[in-house]
């Protein structure tokens, strides 16, 4: 049952090694203090699963040795360019990479929200992506004639873990128009969500707020993270600290530099 | 007037986009979005113009799986892809170069292409390194196919690629070369193509955007492109970066 | 592309006699005053999808000769008891009934909103309401072993027709938290709305109000029409109009009581 | 205390409910739904209740599919059930009597329970006319099995029957009686129902609702009711409909 939490570790406390941890994509509320506490913690042989892309979370728990299997669609800095630590990575084969395309990813939480072994998507047969994924099946359409599609099983992960605007004492969570958090949440196990402030009140006593609510029902923990998403964006609250990502780009190019922003950004619990 | 490279490309690709209902542009794609925002423009608010990752050019109130779902429904009528590597088959390779168990060179991953280059009737290929490197005889891996066998559900695929030296078009699985860019040459599209094309007898010059397009870029287009993509606004068309709040 | 209508009958023009026509469940913003505006135009042979149930809509619709196909999970006038023209329809065999369960509704039109062909459900299994639906397919999951499951078709409908509390002059609607009516959007291929009242301004710039509302983008035609629910309540507006129900259960008991209902309610264009 | 029959009914499937977390209540299911708020009040906020259709007790905002995604993900631990008719193997029929081409009456349809029966572990099962119209040998139509062949996902099903006249529990395929509601007795259960079921050697009377039951159910839970069921609030605990806006 949902508890708000004494302090940002209590929380993601459910978070533990081994565990299967989905996080939402780039912009639509990256947990990124949660992510620091977790280095820190030393968290170990995550499969995280990207909904459906990273950026910088991704590259950071995957520099700092936290990652064992990645499912996610792509990992990049955009307009800072290649994750480096991602990229390093995969040239290694230090992690075991699970390619995907966006759509699959959703699809495969999906059928988790809805308690289904499987959901179909089109596109994929031909491609590389599914030719590597011994996990993704390909059937005859019994609605089609010679109808191949691909059928995708579940991803039901332990935790989802996100960070949000706001969030009340019943543990309802804000999320707007980010409903893949909705998805994410209804596909794990457990939730533990970060947010910038508490709202007094009930979200769901208000129509308005409640549209964009996910329903405390689903969240397990919360704790509070003021620019919990920094140095990336959070939808309608602040955009991405630029010359941040500018200077992790930078320094992540090398082992030595990203231990340097390790041990600025994460060790020391700088916050900009 | 003088015009940038990018300015040639977006007005190109605005061309291409057509009399369309509705235009979504993926990640990292500043020259398809100056492209798009450029058709909104001309079009005075149609096509509808989606730009991933910015709130203000997107509708989407249904998460991130709604620019898929939008796509499967059919309504979404152009879309964009690039390759670390496209072939003459019109595959594009968004994930890695050499052996699949020990790549030489990583991509970011195939994000929506092997889905979406099925099911938009429009997809323009883009690739601003036009070398034998990046348009290559057949791809190291296929995020997304050019073409596929008969019996698979495919109402989508490529209809161009643009380069920095040239537009092509695709049709029945091969590129033929449309136009070259001012300042470049047939020949020189020849030497720096991986791949096997068709070549009209007579290839024209790529036309030079006009001076109402330019402005329209650089006064109009830029400013909405700076949110989004505030590095490329600023090298193309000296649009400062805004301060993260 | 998107208008707004002159008149109520305007913005129905696009439902046409014999097409597919979806609508939301009793208590999900029904389209009453349009339902009744169709009735007076006479509409035929609609094929009438309610998501996932329906009561009053159905059974006027049903009772007015309007409807050949009717495809839901159940008809009922709830506490006010049975419907009783969808009743005497059956009986009567006047209409085609194609019996589901209501996540099988759901799930057939998010197939349609996800452009693949089908969705699987459980349950089912076993049950007379699979044994009737020969649309309705079995397969072994490819991700079971000996594992049996349902899998639907998509259902596309030609029209979405609901009411709603607002919309601007985009098109935007907002929804609230009943979002099936975003999924019956997405499905089909027309969508016209009847709202209580225009919004000033543009709802998605409102990051609350956005997070409720349906994208013009989606929408082909808005008519005012106060009450438009009436009698069936409209979410966080206002209540089911209890006396009038029960004085249509009483009336609609017979086809003498249903004509007189007809000609005094819908006929006569009179409102409470 | 003199107590009405729906308040002993509602007092035992406030006991069926037992220390669960997330109770959820379908359509026209009134003494169910006074059952759950029950529950509720007497485990202080828990369990969840969700009473379909009820605004002000349902936490879905994610449309009317919530609920049975809730379902399928395993977080909803109690539902009811009821049928035109139900028969001793536990399938319940929400359709019609007679044969499927020309019914002799119809239902008004299956509702969820196609669906729910299998994925809900404890769906208990509510009839208040105990007869054997209502509970037969063998359902004309099955809207939703009492049981599934052992290779079919079914995590649900039916524990109990909960008649005007009596408490069944359910298991193995067969009802086993339970309790005899008080002014009843074993011979007119027999007497009135429609199918074989086991009979222990003692089958006590079922327990009057408490003091502080009555006490809670027409203070405390009958207002809440009244937003759903009106009529039912009315007729049963004197509760006066409030006009529509």
């Amino acid at each position: 049952m949902f508890e708000i939490a004494k302090s940002l570790d209590e929380a993601l406390s459910v978070i533990t090694d081994g565990c299967m941890l989905v996080v939402p994509r780039e912009v639509s509320g990256v947990p990124m203090e949660a992510t620091r506490a977790l280095i820190r913690r030393g968290i170990k042989n995550l499969h995280l699963v990207a909904l459906p892309t990273s950026s910088l979370q991704a590259d950071l728990l995957i520099g700092a040795g936290c990652v064992e299997t990645l499912e996610t669609s792509a990992v990049s800095l955009g307009e800072y360019g290649p994750a480096p630590r991602f990229t390093a990575a995969i040239l290694n084969g230090t992690i075991r990479m699970k390619d995907a395309t966006c759509p699959a990813l959703h699809a495969a939480l999906q059928a988790a929200e809805k308690g289904v072994p499987f959901m179909p998507l089109r596109g994929l047969i031909g491609s590389d992506v599914l030719k590597y994924r011994d996990d993704w099946k390909v059937i005859d359409s019994p609605f089609g004639d010679n109808d191949p599609i691909v059928l995708l099983p579940a991803i039901k992960p332990d935790v989802a873990l996100f960070h949000a605007a706001m969030a009340d004492r019943f543990g309802n969570v804000w999320i707007g128009r980010t409903r893949e958090l909705s998805t994410m949440a209804h596909a794990a196990e457990k939730t533990v969500v970060t947010v910038e402030r508490m709202h007094d009140g009930n979200l769901l006593d208000d129509p308005a707020l409640a549209a964009g609510t996910l329903p405390g029902f689903y969240v397990d923990s919360i704790a509070l993270a003021e620019r919990g998403a920094w140095p990336l964006p959070l939808p309608d609250q602040y955009g991405a600290d630029a010359a941040h990502l500018a200077e992790y780009a930078k320094l992540a190019a090398t082992e030595d530099g990203f231990a340097q922003y390790l041990g600025k950004h994460v060790y020391a619990k700088q916050v900009a | 007037m003088t015009f940038r490279p990018e300015e040639l490309l977006a007005d190109q690709i605005a061309r291409l986009i057509g009399g369309v209902r509705h235009v979504a542009v993926g990640n990292a794609s500043p020259i398809p979005a100056a492209a798009a925002l450029l058709a909104r423009e001309r079009g005075k608010g149609r096509p509808y113009v989606s730009l991933l990752g910015s709130p203000k050019n997107t509708f989407w109130t249904d998460g991130a799986r709604e620019l898929f779902d939008c796509a499967g429904q059919g309504r979404i009528d152009v879309f964009f892809l690039s390759g670390g590597q496209i072939d003459g088959h019109g595959n594009v390779n968004l994930v890695e170069i050499g052996d699949h168990d020990h790549p030489k060179l990583r991509f970011p991953g195939s994000f929506g292409s092997a889905y979406l280059y099925y099911v938009v009737p429009k997809v323009i290929l883009f690739r601003t390194e036009h070398s034998r490197r990046t348009l290559v005889p057949q791809v190291d891996y296929i995020s997304a196919p050019g073409a596929s066998a008969p019996n698979v559900f495919r109402p989508g695929g490529p209809v161009a690629l643009i380069t920095n030296r040239c537009l092509f078009s695709f049709a029945d699985g091969r590129f033929t070369l449309r136009s070259v860019h001012p300042g470049h040459t047939i020949d020189e599209v020849m030497e720096h193509t991986g791949f096997d094309f068709d070549k009209p007898a007579h290839v024209p010059e790529t036309p030079a955007p006009s001076a109402e397009t330019l402005t329209l870029l650089r006064q109009t287009v830029a400013p909405q492109l700076a949110e989004l993509y505030p590095q490329f606004a600023k090298q193309v068309f000296g649009i400062e970066l805004k301060a993260a709040q």
